[in-house]
């Protein structure tokens, strides 16, 4: 590790360990059980984590800019029910996702605005944001609600076929296009480093005469974004409306985020980690459906034993 | 993609791929072992998944059963809606499909074998008709519902609803969510018990919920299945005690050990033969006396 | 600080005359067996276990920290205490179970403290793997069945009564003791510095790791305490359900009390008020029979409502007064 | 030169209140194109806070801001960004998480295809820098470098926009002579260019070299505006402190060398960190004060964080009375009676939210472990004591340390130690941003605990104090110790001669 250490600068080295491990994670997998060692296996990392390769992108911005947002999840339901419900109601597709879109994007909006005029924690005013978007889902409709447009449902079954056999969904595609989006806009523009600067001391980029308004409101407005768009894969995914969908993946996105080393306080971190930090929760729940014979209970405990090994590592690979 | 049918039998035995929602109740808890026990005294070997309440989980696991090509694939699926998507990559690996618990909400009818379960919303109906038949007079009921939005919580209100509807006389004074847990139920109860001048009934979606408002009933000084009487649906072992005990007055069952039905339907489906499209679980309900007697032979 | 807690108070009150309104009978208090009733017993009773992991919560948080772990925990508490429990109706019984399982919740903590001060660790993750395979933990213990115990002595944690409810007194006795062992000692004053400059405070020679330590092992001590007072309430240890997403109540009632979750100044007060809100606001619900499909969005507003009546940029945009940028 | 052109900036009637402090009371102030106007006046005068009210950090509640002749209120400094003000803060107030470059340029960063151009943004950095006389790599990031050099990167990042006014509060705190002298040769251009610069220094040198005009304060209040040239040093103190000068000098003369004998208190031999400080050997002994003398980036902070234990050493070992000590940490060092004032007191020092009193208790508190609070009566008095003997303002042991003047942080920081008694006491620039009467009361404070036998460590950018109130001077080169001087040194001169690398190095070599 220590050769690694001299050539990689120190702060990409949590993204790269936690590649390392997936790699490792992957070795063991395929040894171990049949059928694992598949193009498709990985293939189905995606796809079935599009959705939450969106939020966590969403959230990186969020979270290194200091802030939290809990809503993400509860936003992913209300997209999933606004999009059901529109559907069924007969817009047209276009029209559905532009509603979805508005809707997250407002939301995002309107708590960062709470956010920053108000100075209130971001926790409770994400939190809030939470409560009032799975009320609206149950506003709308207690019951899940089917997709049955048809170009909706063609979408979602379409397999994109990859050479060696492998197929991926659309979902998996737009996912990836929105981590290179957020990659360029985090890297690339002064927007995206005006987000470090305000994590990594709020007080000193104002003083710096940075817009730290427009980015403390800003990231709230594209985790918004991103939610919706990933309530949008959700639903492709799915094909229904539902407002129990989703429950708790605010935890999951943000837990994504933390593992692929992002700094919970701000300033530090990476939208690629972000995606690691997917792949890793993607990887555990894959080996543990391989393995197959757990009980409920087992299943709760390994998940956590393995998250430990997997941050554990990361750490100590870390620290050289 | 190719294939056939028998792709799936690794050297004869039968492998059955069983994505469970969760443990989220001893009820759940008891289907998911009579469905592990009855798997291994029918020679199936069973690949056995928890999603951990989350529908995307339990598609994570279908899939994943898809691609270990396992014989038969059976789940109890979270909601009706959702699972169009997964269960076509299942038909066309050729994978036989077999729901239990509850059905899906699907115009292709292809996309299953067959569904094994319960109806939730004819246990509502019969709670209502003990209620329509029991009730005289004026009858204030609280109900206690289940996680909103969760099926078992919206069927069986309807089912109950549609009953009571009858007699105008039973009036449904306050209902509220009780999670399907104890602590839930008793403290909704005791809100209830303050904030309603009369109630009669409680008619809770499960006995959890009705056990922990047989404590919040007790701590007010009244006394439970006399003062107010208490319907709940599941008869798991602590609700049945209760209801000898007298302090429920009514349950309707619901039962989880599916396994055995599930395996043989397992074995039909896998070999090919015809099986029906929906399979009833044997239910029933209990009054106070029936629990007495039933009591001593309950396995959960 | 008074002056501080003086609008999240106001924001308590202003929800107890909202259920006054609606059922007259709220503030009333009776007397039945030497027992005390009534609305405001009922809300400080069922706010006792968020309360207790509030304080626990409390201390972790003014460390920068977090803990996730303690629904888990209490669930742990719960399952080994009702496990150990069994069909016995002994109160030596009972009594070994709690401390059983508190010993277990206080290992636990010091496992969380392991992980976020002697790994390093962010306290998010490394508390989530607690939150996650606890709850197994739990599980394993009770077979994931639930399993009723019936012990008179146990119910008295959570359903007893010495004039009040003894988990209000367990609860209020635990402020007591805290408020008193952070502020009389120098505990308090160490823990906000660690949580403010944790460099700063290595260079004046505080023993921040010893510090962070003690922190989760409180938290994971109250946790249990609350698994212990949530279980014996309902005479039952649910593993599934006991606890479930407490710690998000918890770390809301934290910071509604108006300590920062950046660390540093905190309030014991503060979290008394927030987490007597937080349950105000679940009996409102129950009391004005929201319905449950509006409830969300009912607690949606409350808090928003709350959190912007405490805010003193939302009452300084009314009236106009300078904003002082903090340096 | 002063009436022909008009100001660009005037206040004028400027207050403002902090709860419980008046910070400035109708205070009228004009700033001229082509003129360096020094602010001036003690800790905690307002200073700072009129600078900040100037450039929209804090809303005035009551008077005007007339900026190239028109109204004014700027809400962000932002916007005060962007109507041609640019500032550097007294503390640094950067972002440590960025590299160099993005701390200088972020917010007009060069731009290609939308995006922004990562190799024009790092060569125009350097170039900025290269201005100042700072050669570091700009992709380096900022919290690799020492506090002196972020301050150079703030001043960088002030005059690398086209600027009507150039705001500098105490920029030079941190730096050495050749750095000041860089500083100073760039603000002449500018001002020739026509910028107007407001500067801000307790360093009446530096202040007389470079003004033309002068503003004086006092308690929030205006003394009086003058031409440098018109006002001697005496006058101007008298103004500042409001009383005569008198004793500051007394105190200045009292220094005087002393050469105590005995055995080592302290000693370091071979200790060294790779990368940090090569091995060295020093001996400390009680009541002696031992300067470090060396430029800027030579290791001296370094030097003392590994007496601290603050780095750990991987190499020598450290003896306290003769016994060799292992150092595991700052506790370790403390519980031996080494204390140590960090340069960084934002960064490393105080605990910004906590009180005047936690912070000065905070050291002793932690020795003593959490199960032993100090009395209440003790601490009470201690504070009471720390406060009076070093003059802190507000004397209200309450006050949140976030609040209160650069200067006065720095007090605080050291009498956190003080409380501590150490036995070795190493003080990091503990006279950064103190203003001249303090610091005269602080070199007091040092001569006076050394001749109570307390073994002290001294380190100062100002070299004329290092050599005024040290008994013996260690010097630092390139990281590492090149010479030893002992109490014979009388002019600043040989040791910047030393310093530089000019003249032959071991003179007096240990
Ligand atoms: N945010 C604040 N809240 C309360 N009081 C403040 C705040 N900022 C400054 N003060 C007070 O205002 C007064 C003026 O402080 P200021 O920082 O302007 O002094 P200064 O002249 O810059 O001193 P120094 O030379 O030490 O930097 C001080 O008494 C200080 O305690
Ligand atoms: N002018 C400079 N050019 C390049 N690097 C510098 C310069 N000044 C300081 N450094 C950096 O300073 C660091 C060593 O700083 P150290 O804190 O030991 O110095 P010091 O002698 O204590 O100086 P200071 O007066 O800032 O306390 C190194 O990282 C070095 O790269
Ligand atoms: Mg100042
Ligand atoms: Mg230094």
């Amino acid at each position: 590790m220590t050769t690694l250490t001299q050539r990689v600068p120190s702060r990409f080295l949590p993204v790269l360990a936690t590649v390392v491990l997936l790699v490792l994670a992957f070795g063991f997998g395929s040894v171990r059980y049949d059928g694992f060692a598949s193009g498709q296996v990985i293939a189905n990392l995606f796809i079935d984590n599009a959705f939450l390769i969106v939020l966590a992108a969403g959230m990186t911005f969020v979270i290194l800019s200091g802030g939290i947002d809990l809503s993400v999840g509860s936003v992913v339901a209300l997209s999933t029910m606004v999009t059901a419900s529109g559907l069924q109601a007969g817009w047209p597709v276009p029209l559905v996702v532009l509603a979805v879109l508005l809707t997250g994007s407002t939301l995002g909006l309107l708590m960062g605005l709470v956010i920053h005029k108000f100075d209130i924690q971001p926790f409770i005013v994400t939190l809030a944001g939470m409560f009032l978007a799975r009320g609206l889902c149950f506003l709308i409709s207690v019951e899940s609600v089917s997709i049955k447009d048809r170009t909706f449902r063609d979408v979602a079954t379409t397999a994109i076929e990859l050479p060696g056999g492998v197929t991926i969904t659309y979902n998996v595609v737009i996912a990836l296009l929105v981590v290179a989006a957020a990659m360029y806009v985090l890297h690339r523009t002064r927007f995206g480093r005006t987000v470090y600067a305000v994590g990594g001391n709020e007080s000193s980029a104002l003083l710096m005469g940075l817009p730290t308004t427009r980015v403390k409101v800003g990231v709230y407005v594209i985790s918004g974004l991103c939610s919706s768009l990933a309530g949008l894969l959700f639903s492709l995914y799915m094909l229904s409306g539902y407002g129990l969908h989703a429950v708790g993946m605010e935890l999951d996105a943000i837990a994504a985020v933390v593992i692929g080393g992002t700094l919970l306080a701000g300033g530090v971190g990476y939208v690629l980690g972000g995606l690691a930090g997917v792949l890793v929760l993607g990887t555990i729940q894959t080996l543990i459906s391989f393995q197959g014979t757990l009980s409920s209970w087992w299943t709760k405990i390994v998940i956590g034993v393995l998250l430990l090994v997997f941050i554990a590592v990361q750490r100590t690979m870390v620290r050289r | 993609s190719g294939g056939g049918a028998e792709t799936g039998s690794t050297g004869g035995t039968i492998t059955m791929g069983f994505a469970q929602v969760g443990a989220e109740s001893g009820w759940r808890t008891a289907n998911t072992k009579s469905i592990q026990d009855e798997a291994k005294t029918a020679g199936i070997d069973l690949k056995f998944s928890d999603a951990q309440q989350k529908q995307e989980n339990q598609i994570k696991a279908i899939r994943s059963y898809i691609q270990q090509k396992v014989s038969v694939i059976a789940f109890s699926p979270v909601v009706e809606t959702g699972w169009d998507t997964v269960l076509l990559e299942a038909k066309r690996a050729n994978i036989p499909v077999i729901l239990t618990d509850r059905s899906i909400d699907s115009d292709d009818t292809s996309l299953y074998k067959t569904f094994l379960g319960s109806d939730f919303v004819e246990e509502g109906r019969k709670a209502g008709d003990w209620l329509v038949a029991n009730a005289s007079g004026p009858t204030n009921v609280v109900e206690l519902q289940g996680t909103t939005g969760a099926a078992p919580a919206i069927d069986r209100k309807k089912g109950f609803e549609e009953k009571i509807a009858s007699k105008p006389d039973i009036k449904v004074v306050a209902s509220q969510t009780g999670d399907f847990t104890r602590s839930g139920g008793k403290q909704v109860m005791e809100a209830f018990l303050k904030s309603q001048p009369k109630i009669d009934v409680v008619y809770a979606h499960n006995d959890d919920m009705g056990l922990g408002a047989i404590e919040a009933i007790k701590a007010a000084g009244k006394v439970p299945g006399k003062d107010i009487k208490i319907i709940t649906v599941d008869a798991v072992k602590d609700g049945m005690q209760a209801l000898a005990n007298g302090e429920i007055n009514f349950i309707v069952e619901c039962n989880p050990l599916l396994g055995k039905q599930l395996m043989e339907l397992a074995k039909k489906v896998v070999a090919g033969e015809q099986v029906p499209e929906r399979v009833v679980t044997e239910e029933g309900t209990f009054t106070q006396e029936q629990a007495k007697t039933v009591l001593p032979q309950r396995q959960y | 600080m008074k002056n501080r807690l003086l609008w999240p108070l106001l924001a308590l009150v202003a929800l107890l005359l909202l259920n006054l309104a609606v059922t007259p009978s709220f503030f009333a208090l009776r007397m039945q067996d030497g027992h005390l009733y009534g609305g405001l017993v009922d809300v400080l009773k069922n706010g006792a276990p968020t309360l207790l992991i509030a304080l626990g919560m409390t201390l972790v948080i003014a460390t920068r920290g977090i803990d996730l772990s303690v629904g888990a925990v209490a669930a742990i508490a719960g399952a080994v205490t009702c496990v150990h429990i069994g069909t016995s109706g002994s109160a030596a019984t009972a009594f070994a179970g709690m401390a059983l399982a508190l010993v277990l919740c206080a290992v636990l903590g010091l496992w969380n403290g392991f992980l976020v001060a002697g790994l390093g660790i962010q306290p998010i993750i490394a508390t989530l793997v607690l939150m996650t395979a606890g709850r197994g933990v739990a599980m394993l213990v009770t077979e994931g069945q639930i399993v009723t115990v019936n012990n008179t002595a146990y119910r008295q944690v959570g359903a007893g009564f010495v004039v009040l409810p003894v988990s209000i007194l367990i609860a209020l006795l635990v402020l007591g003791l805290v408020a008193f062992v952070t502020r009389r000692t120098a505990l308090g004053m160490l823990i906000e510095a660690v949580g403010v400059n944790p460099e700063a405070s290595r260079l004046a020679g505080v023993r921040s790791r010893t510090i962070i330590w003690t922190v989760y092992v409180f938290a994971a001590v109250c946790a249990g305490i609350a698994g212990l007072m949530i279980s014996s309430n309902v005479s039952a240890a649910d593993a599934n359900n006991a606890g479930l997403w407490i710690e998000m109540d918890a770390i809301l009632a934290v910071v509604i009390g108006g300590t920062s979750l950046a660390g540093g100044r905190y309030s014991l007060t503060g979290t008394l008020i927030g987490a007597l809100i937080i349950q105000t606001l679940t009996t409102t619900v129950y009391t004005i029979g929201v319905a449950p499909e509006v409830t969300l969005v009912f607690k949606a507003i409350v808090v928003i409502a709350v959190c912007l009546v405490q805010a003193p940029k939302a009452r300084a945009a009314l009236s106009f007064r300078k904003v002082a940028v903090p340096s | 030169m002063t009436e022909s052109p008009p100001p660009v900036v005037e206040m004028r009637g400027i207050s403002l209140a902090f709860p419980g402090v008046k910070a400035l009371q109708d205070v009228d102030f004009r700033l001229f194109p082509g003129e360096v106007h020094a602010l001036m006046g003690e800790n905690g005068a307002g200073k700072s806070t009129l600078i900040k009210t100037l450039t929209g950090v804090h809303r005035p509640d009551a008077g005007q801001v007339v900026l190239a002749g028109e109204d004014v209120a700027f809400s962000s400094p932002g916007e005060a960004q962007h109507a041609g003000i640019s500032t550097v803060y007294q503390e640094v107030n950067l972002c440590a998480n960025l590299t160099v470059a993005e701390n200088i340029l972020l917010g007009r960063e060069p731009r290609r295809l939308g995006g922004i151009d990562f190799p024009a943004m790092r060569r125009r950095a350097a170039e900025v820098l290269a201005r100042i006389g700072v050669h570091i790599d700009p992709a380096s990031s900022l919290s690799e470098h020492p506090i002196a050099v972020q301050q150079l990167v703030a001043i960088a990042r002030a005059i690398a926009v086209d600027c009507s006014v150039l705001v500098l509060d105490e920029p030079t705190s941190s730096l050495d002579a050749g750095e000041v002298a860089e500083l100073f040769r760039i603000m002449r251009v500018l001002r020739d260019e026509g910028v107007a610069i407001l500067f801000v220094s307790h360093f009446l040198d530096q202040v007389y070299e470079i003004s033309d005009r002068m503003t004086v304060l006092r308690n929030g209040t205006l003394v009086g505006e003058h031409l440098t040239a018109d006002v001697d040093r005496r006058t101007l103190i008298a103004q500042m402190i409001g009383r005569d000068l008198g004793t500051l000098e007394a105190i200045e003369d009292a220094a005087e060398k002393r050469r105590p004998g005995g055995p080592a208190l302290v000693r370091a031999e071979g200790l060294g960190k790779r990368g940090a400080i090569e091995p060295f050997d020093l001996d400390i002994r009680a009541g002696e004060v031992v300067g470090l003398a060396g430029l800027l980036g030579s290791g001296r902070t370094e030097l003392a964080r590994l007496l601290f234990g603050a780095d750990r050493a991987d190499s020598g070992r450290l003896l306290v009375d003769g016994a060799p000590l292992r150092l595991r940490g700052p506790r370790s060092a403390i519980a031996a009676g080494i204390a140590f004032s960090s340069e960084d007191r934002k960064g490393e020092g105080l605990v910004a939210d906590l009180s005047i009193r936690d912070n000065l208790v905070l050291a002793m508190q932690a020795a003593r472990g959490w199960t032993r609070p100090l009395p209440r009566r003790t601490k009470d008095h201690l504070v009471e004591k720390y406060l009076k003997a070093l003059d802190i303002r507000p004397a209200n042991p309450d006050a949140l340390v976030r609040t209160l003047s650069g200067g006065n942080q720095q007090k605080v920081l050291l009498a956190r130690w003080l409380v501590t008694e150490p036995r070795l006491l190493i003080l990091d620039e503990p006279t950064r941003g103190i203003d001249i009467g303090a610091k005269a009361q602080i070199q007091q404070l040092v001569t006076t605990l050394a001749a109570e036998g307390t073994a002290i460590l001294f380190i100062s950018a100002e070299l004329e104090e290092v050599v005024r109130i040290a008994d013996r001077i260690v010097v630092l080169r390139d990281r590492r110790k090149i010479a030893e001087l002992d109490g014979s040194v009388t002019g600043v001169d040989e040791v910047v001669e030393l310093i530089a690398g000019g003249a032959a190095p071991e003179k007096v070599v240990s």
